[in-house]
């Protein structure tokens, strides 16, 4: 399965929709009959990026799936603003069982509906990136070893936001949240050695590993569609802003995803089998300050006197994974 | 009620032994019990196995503290361990060794029990010979039938068949039967 | 299915929460001006044309561009585009080729035969237009497209005045000029040629005219003395190019040197050289920056071989051709002066392009105008000091180009339509302008600029063909695609998708979008989404 | 069928014959031998349309086994000792969503200090959970039980648990009667799920639930419970028209008719229990003795029944509820209140110290003398804890307990009592 890249729409090229493509051409967000799998009234903050994200993905999930869905929640954001007795917003049969074991949960599903001779249900399972990298990391490594017949997509907002912005292993260098230094001489977390839980995925040989975020939709909804068909563990990991946790305005929630994987520092790629098949390129490359500025949790590194051996540090990784994952050209 | 305890170490297949005598008084309609003292079986560390045959429901769950027989499988556990506690002097004693009882150094000690009922048996030279493997609770068993008649060589040699697949059951068998008449167990008598 | 209690719940129950009420800003759907239209002397709706040319709809555009302009084929040729000059797109990559897709339309119309719609009713009213110039033309167009009955009375021997006798062929070929021309009169406006008219009020009262509209054109030629030689052959630029539409084509000799810096000078010293003159020489008093014409003209010109003499002023001409040129310089408030350094030149024939006058003496007899300059004062509606007689082109105050004199047309149309039914005509409110800052231009793909394929230097300097060439199909249609619709609503789903609530309707093709206020939060997202800028936040009233 | 076979194996084949679509396995001893004899008829498709699935812990044992339920899928797992609490989080999950799971204790202490054998401190920590808890007496007892579970916990959405002794039963070869299966499908109808994720009925599971609604989510929890006082014994009643014998039900009393003296206890101890019993009947003594197979829900007024003439009861403990005493008393105290006698809590076989005839025989006579503490710890090495405190008091060393006693035992486990 190739991305075919609109050609020839200058208008619109990577806009959600476009009047002058085809109904099959467009993304499934600009569809006036999308499922709004997560449906209005939620309780998630104004401009949240994982409501989007997940609506995002699992109404493309629909799409590819013929409707023929059902959803695992880990314990989180996504869960608490989705399902408050006596509301839930959710139009697809969803399960939400603890904090840590989504991916097991859905290998259970996944088991049930084999047995039921029900494989045309597809099962996907759902957390941020504490319920994901953390805390349910050990059954996801269960899960993608015995390559379960599950898709799990990982809503990364670089913290725990529902129990009020604590550090997770996903939180990046110098990003201040209640558990990191708040003051002296380097606030916010260190630079330590990351927890890239795509690699790790990758690591485990499944036969798709992705990265996606909401400021690019498109490449999101094809991540999502190729995922969906595939027999086996498979693994999106997509970038979700949280205005709340990350200092920044709610109208800026694309911008900053934006500027994320503009500057670099959030790859979008795809692996198959453990192997890396290719990259989405950078269109405007820019300098981590204006992905950085934006944000709060930053903010600190911009007071006078500008940090600038810091910034320094996290371009370096942002150049790294420009050359790592060929994000330009 | 017949209580059994046999003695070994890891490996040496004890728990069977007493699994095969529970299934041999099962086939011969009797109730039969058989545990062992221990869980982690790890190669060469003491074990105990116990056996009970009844005529009525057993519903003790006690460890056997007061055995009629006692099979040790490892005279190398002569010494470490109580291995006769609670044998009566009308208890049955088997033990595996090529060696006889007073080389074993059990001259006076086997004085309490009746001679008929004290027997050591090369059951480890009997499996190499017919198993190719050192292990001596078959010959043991059939050993046990012989001098007690608590189960039938018959009965062992269908429990045999029963816990080994046929090619390895029958070298066993075998070996059973030479550990029978070794034992001094009588054929016929068995068969009456 | 026997649900446990509370654990399990039906889907798409949280309808019931209405989390509009967490709003403080709400959003708002606006049309916001496009700067292309703001800039259009024409009044041209320049995106909205573009709109239907992107979905590869010509005759919807040509009629949404004709509704403003009757000449898109002579205007997609002579204008000097402003819109292109305002078009947010040059601060992305460059300006939209707005120009050449309207002429590209234009030919369009005119390859297909594509005719503009009668009007729906006759008024009864008659009006009389003199001069069948940009403007007059276009005044005689609207009107006639309103129902009322219109008479053109030109005093030359063709239609089309500056358009015909003041443009060069290689730049606006006649045979689109006429088409374009005819297609006019075709809607049934009557066109009466080499008459002028003396008195206008007598003109009007023997025609039964309700109203009328001057468009004369400025044809007199402005003269500078230059004290000169009897032999001397000095003429003047209006005459020259007029000349040029006549059998007799002028006498200029191999060595011409023009003096002046307009685009009229220009058209006279490129027009030399196609006539065979081997030396076509511009004398300028100032310097380019300053100079009047358009700099792209100035470019072809220097291309084809015209050399120009900057900071330079003609003293006089001696009867074998020689002239004295004093070199200027420019004092600190930029004006030139004398620097009484000299230096002779050789010419068979010096032409003079200063400017030019409109004949205004057809209003001798009209009772309370004003006159100032040379032009007549008309008020916002384009109406003189006298009643029923409107004024626009060359005859007021304003830039005097095609485009401009089109606008006028227009203008006063409209006036002219609501003063016959004693009405006035108030324009519909103007929009904020859409800004660049308005845009978020990450959603356009980078695409440059189709340049339009120009004609050969040597046929360019020996024969009258057309310099400029026209778009094809194709790159028409990927240049009105490069369009980014600023301030108006494009149907691109951004804020139907982005919405993290839902909170956007989709009304369907053509029917735009609109808020669910009983789910927006208020974040904002899809103002700051919007490619377009066809959002704005409103502070929400408690 | 009759059969000579290990109870881990007789359990196994019991689990085959209700036809479970699902099962989780993770090792631990002793309850390893059921799934491992359940993975092998499995691959021999002798137990066919299931999913045997080898999860990476207790705790993805018991998650897959949630999803598989909830996705309405017969689902079982097994477990013991430290690998119930690793899976504790998700035990009471799986209660609350209210998901039909059957799950197997082999019973086993829980460390530190590590140990393997029996007691019943792992299921005891669990009584809470919301899970119904089934105690085996025997191996037959342990297997029919299991049939019984998956009727009980898929009549009311509960899951079960049926608590099998380490060791003492599941590693004991036994004579078991094995049910055909056609007998197993006439009492066990196929699983229709209360609830299940089903794209053409979609619902939400697992909603959060605050103040306004949580007392009466757990409120119902607890009336699921008193249901199953009566649907336990109904379900025991019709087992025994099915199979021609008795199992389960709320409790059993042996000999307690006219008995001054009633011992109480859950599990395998009992067989034993009822062998002294029998002994001091002989000896002229009136005394009786009371199993109790279902712990949750506790049969507070079939207790009472049984126990309310005696004049003493004795509560056998496999578990220790540490600064109380016992958590079986804690029950059967509260099915006597108000009722005047005497009650006796016993800590006994704790960590898998043999519980001896002659101990529990010199227990008894001791309770019919009224010579027992409130809480007494049978065979307890008194010697032992006595040297311990005086060392510890006189040189505070931290550090485990365990080692230095180990030190002064100064012998091997397997040494028998």
């Amino acid at each position: 399965m190739e991305m075919q890249p609109i050609k020839f729409y200058q208008t619109a090229t990577f806009t959600v929709g476009n009047r002058l493509l085809g109904e099959h051409e467009r993304s499934v967000q600009a569809n006036m009959r999308r499922t709004n799998s997560l449906n209005s009234g939620h309780r998630a903050c104004q401009g949240c990026g994982e409501a989007l994200g997940a609506r995002y993905a699992i109404d493309a999930a629909m799409r590819a799936s013929d409707s023929q869905l059902a959803a695992v929640n880990a314990t989180g954001c996504l869960e608490v603003f989705s399902t408050p007795y006596p509301e839930t917003s959710w139009q697809i049969p969803w399960i939400h069982s603890l904090f840590g074991n989504a991916a097991a949960v859905a290998s259970g599903v996944a088991a049930a509906m084999r047995v039921k001779g029900q494989e045309d249900v597809r099962v996907i399972a759902q957390g941020g990136d504490g319920g994901t990298t953390d805390i349910g990391f050990g059954c996801l490594s269960g899960m993608f070893e015995r390559n379960d017949d599950v898709l799990y997509i990982c809503y990364d907002n670089e913290a725990y936001m529902n129990t009020g912005v604590q550090r997770s292993s996903a939180t990046p260098p110098a990003a201040r949240t209640a558990t990191t230094a708040a003051v002296g001489t380097a606030p916010g977390n260190v630079f330590g050695t990351g927890k890239n839980v795509p690699l790790i995925a990758m690591a485990h040989c499944i036969p798709y590993v992705a990265t996606a975020s909401v400021a690019n939709l498109r490449d999101l909804e094809f991540k999502v569609t190729k995922a969906m068909p595939i027999r086996g563990s498979r693994y999106i990991h997509i970038h979700v802003p949280c205005p709340l946790g990350w200092g920044s305005a709610p109208a800026d929630t694309i911008k900053v995803a934006r500027l994320a994987v503009e500057s670099g520092l959030f790859p979008l790629f795809e692996a198959e089998h453990g192997e890396f098949v290719n990259s989405t390129k950078i269109r405007r490359k820019v300098p981590v300050d204006e992905y950085l500025s934006l944000q709060k949790r930053f903010a600190h590194l911009f007071a006078k006197p500008v940090d600038s051996t810091r910034i320094a540090l996290i371009q370096a990784i942002a150049d790294h994974n420009v050359k790592r994952f060929e994000l330009l050209g | 009620m017949f209580q059994t305890r046999i003695h070994g170490r890891g490996g040496q297949g004890v728990v069977t032994a007493a699994e095969m005598l529970s299934v041999a008084a099962f086939l011969e309609g009797r109730s039969a019990q058989a545990f062992p003292s221990f869980g982690s079986e790890r190669m060469g560390a003491p074990v105990i196995a116990f056996c009970r045959i009844d005529d009525k429901e057993i519903r003790l769950r006690e460890p056997v503290l007061d055995p009629d027989a006692v099979i040790i499988q490892d005279p190398t556990l002569l010494h470490q361990v109580e291995l006769f506690k609670g044998l009566p002097s009308t208890g049955y004693i088997l033990i595996n060794s090529a060696r006889g009882l007073d080389e074993l150094g059990l001259k006076e000690f086997v004085h309490r029990f009746r001679p008929n009922r004290v027997r050591a048996i090369a059951a480890t030279e009997l499996a190499m010979k017919h198993v190719g493997r050192p292990v001596p609770n078959v010959p043991l068993l059939a050993g046990f039938a012989a001098i007690t008649r608590e189960v039938k060589l018959e009965s062992v040699v269908a429990a045999i068949r029963e816990k080994f697949p046929p090619a390895i059951a029958e070298k066993n068998v075998a070996a059973a039967e030479e550990a029978f008449a070794v034992a001094g167990g009588k054929l016929e008598a068995s068969h009456a | 299915m026997d649900k446990p209690f509370a654990i399990t719940l039906d889907v798409g129950s949280s309808l019931a929460n209405k989390t509009g009420s967490w709003r403080t800003l709400r959003p708002v759907y606006l049309d916001r001006l496009p700067p292309c239209n703001h800039a259009c002397p024409a009044g041209e709706n320049i995106q909205s044309w573009l709109y239907h040319a992107e979905s590869g709809d010509y005759a919807a555009a040509w009629r949404t561009l004709t509704l403003d302009n009757p000449l898109p084929a002579v205007m997609g040729r002579v204008c000097y585009h402003p819109c292109e000059t305002a078009c947010n797109r040059g601060q992305l990559d460059e300006a939209v080729g707005i120009n050449s897709v309207e002429r590209f339309l234009g030919d369009q119309a005119l390859k297909r035969g594509w005719k503009f719609a009668p009007p729906p009713a006759e008024s009864g009213k008659r009006v009389l237009v003199v001069g069948a110039g940009p403007s007059g033309l276009s005044a005689a167009y609207h009107l006639r497209r309103l129902g009322h009955r219109v008479k053109i009375i030109e005093a030359g021997p063709l239609a089309g005045g500056m358009m015909r006798f003041g443009i060069p062929k290689y730049r606006l070929p006649r045979e689109v000029l006429d088409a374009e021309i005819k297609r006019i009169l075709d809607l049934g406006v009557e066109l009466e040629l080499k008459r002028k008219v003396t008195d206008i009020l007598a003109t009007m009262r023997e025609g039964s005219f309700d109203a009328a509209f001057l468009a004369v054109g400025a044809h007199i030629a402005k003269r500078a003395y230059i004290p000169a030689g009897s032999a001397a052959r000095m003429l003047d630029a209006v005459s020259v190019l007029r000349s040029m539409e006549g059998d007799e084509k002028p006498l200029l000799g191999r060595r011409v040197v023009v003096y002046g810096g307009g685009n009229t000078a220009l058209d006279v010293a490129r027009t030399a050289k196609r006539l065979g003159a081997s030396e076509s020489i511009i004398v300028y008093r100032r310097t380019r920056e300053r100079m009047p014409a358009h700099d792209f003209e100035v470019e072809e010109a220097l291309q084809e071989g015209v050399l120009i003499k900057w900071l330079s002023t003609i003293k006089n001409m001696a009867d074998e051709g020689t002239l004295t040129v004093e070199k200027m310089q420019l004092d600190e408030k930029g004006f030139p002066q004398p620097t009484g350094e000299f230096e002779t030149l050789e010419a068979d024939s010096l032409v003079l392009a200063l400017g030019q006058d409109v004949d205004l003496s057809l209003l001798d007899k009209v009772p309370g105008l004003i006159i100032e300059d040379g032009v007549v004062k008309v008020g916002p509606n384009m109406m003189t000091g006298y009643p029923g007689l409107f004024a626009g082109g060359d005859m007021v105050p304003s830039e005097r180009t095609v485009t401009v004199g089109i606008g006028h047309g227009k203008k006063a149309a409209r006036h002219i339509d609501a003063w016959l039914s004693g009405k006035t005509y108030a324009p519909p409110p103007k929009h904020e302008v859409a800004e660049y800052d308005k845009l978020n231009t990450w959603y356009y793909a980078d695409a440059s600029k189709t340049v339009r394929p120009t004609l050969s230097l040597a046929r360019r300097t020996s024969t009258f063909e057309e310099v400029v060439k026209g778009l094809d199909e194709t790159n028409a249609l990927f240049e009105a695609r490069r369009c980014l619709s600023c301030g108006n609503c494009f149907e691109c789903d951004n804020c139907y998708g982005v919405c993290p609530d839902n909170a956007v309707i989709k009304l369907g093709p053509g029917k735009r979008f609109e808020f669910n206020y009983d789910f927006c939060k208020g974040c904002g997202l899809c103002v700051s989404e919007c490619p377009c800028g066809a959002i704005k936040m409103i502070p929400e009233t408690i | 069928m009759l059969k000579q076979t290990e109870g881990s194996h007789a359990v196994a084949e019991a689990i085959a014959r209700c036809r479970p679509e699902v099962i989780c396995a993770y090792p631990i001893t002793p309850q390893t031998h059921i799934v491992e004899g359940l993975g092998e008829m499995v691959k021999t498709n002798e137990l066919a349309n299931c999913e045997f699935i080898n999860v990476e812990s207790e705790f993805a044992a018991m998650s897959v086994a949630i999803g598989a339920s909830a996705a309405g899928a017969r689902t079982y797992t097994a477990t013991a000792s430290q690998g119930l609490l690793f899976m504790a989080e998700a035990v009471y999950n799986a209660a609350g969503l209210g998901l039909p799971i059957v799950m197997t204790i082999g019973n086993r202490a829980i460390g530190a200090p590590i140990n393997i054998w029996n007691d019943h401190s792992d299921s005891m920590s669990m009584r809470d959970a919301g899970w119904i808890q089934l105690y085996a007496e025997t191996n037959q007892e342990a297997l029919d039980l299991h049939i019984q579970a998956f009727r009980l916990a898929e009549e009311l959405s509960c899951p079960v648990m049926v608590c099998v002794d380490g060791f003492i039963l599941t590693h004991a070869y036994d004579r078991v009667d094995v049910p055909e299966q056609e007998q197993v499908d006439a009492y066990l109808p196929p699983f229709v799920p209360r609830q299940a994720l089903d794209p053409a009925q979609p619902v939400s599971i697992g909603a959060m639930v605050g103040p306004e609604a949580f007392m009466e989510v757990r409120y119902l929890a607890h009336h699921k419970q008193l249901r199953a006082l009566g649907l336990i014994p109904q379900l025991s009643d019709e087992f025994k028209r099915h199979f021609g014998r008795s199992s389960g039900g709320l409790l059993r009393t042996y000999r307690t008719e006219d008995a001054d003296t009633i011992v109480v206890a859950l599990g395998s101890v009992n067989g034993t229990i009822q062998e002294v019993v029998d002994e001091m009947r002989a000896e002229g003594s009136r005394i009786g003795s009371v199993s109790i197979c279902s712990f949750r829900p506790f049969p507070l007024d079939a207790a009472r029944e049984a126990l309310g003439r005696a004049k003493r009861v004795v509560v056998i403990e496999k578990s220790l509820a540490v600064g109380l005493g016992g958590h079986l008393s804690d029950g059967v105290r509260k099915s006597l209140s108000g009722i005047v006698l005497n009650g006796y809590t016993v800590i006994a076989g704790l960590g898998g110290r043999p519980i001896t005839r002659n101990s529990l025989h010199q227990l008894f006579r001791d309770a019919e003398q009224d010579e027992l503490e409130q809480v007494t710890f049978l065979d307890l090495n008194a010697d032992l804890v006595a040297y311990e405190l005086a060392r510890e008091a006189q040189a505070r060393t931290t550090g485990p307990t365990a080692e230095a006693i180990l030190r002064r035992v100064g012998t091997v486990a397997s040494q028998i009592a």
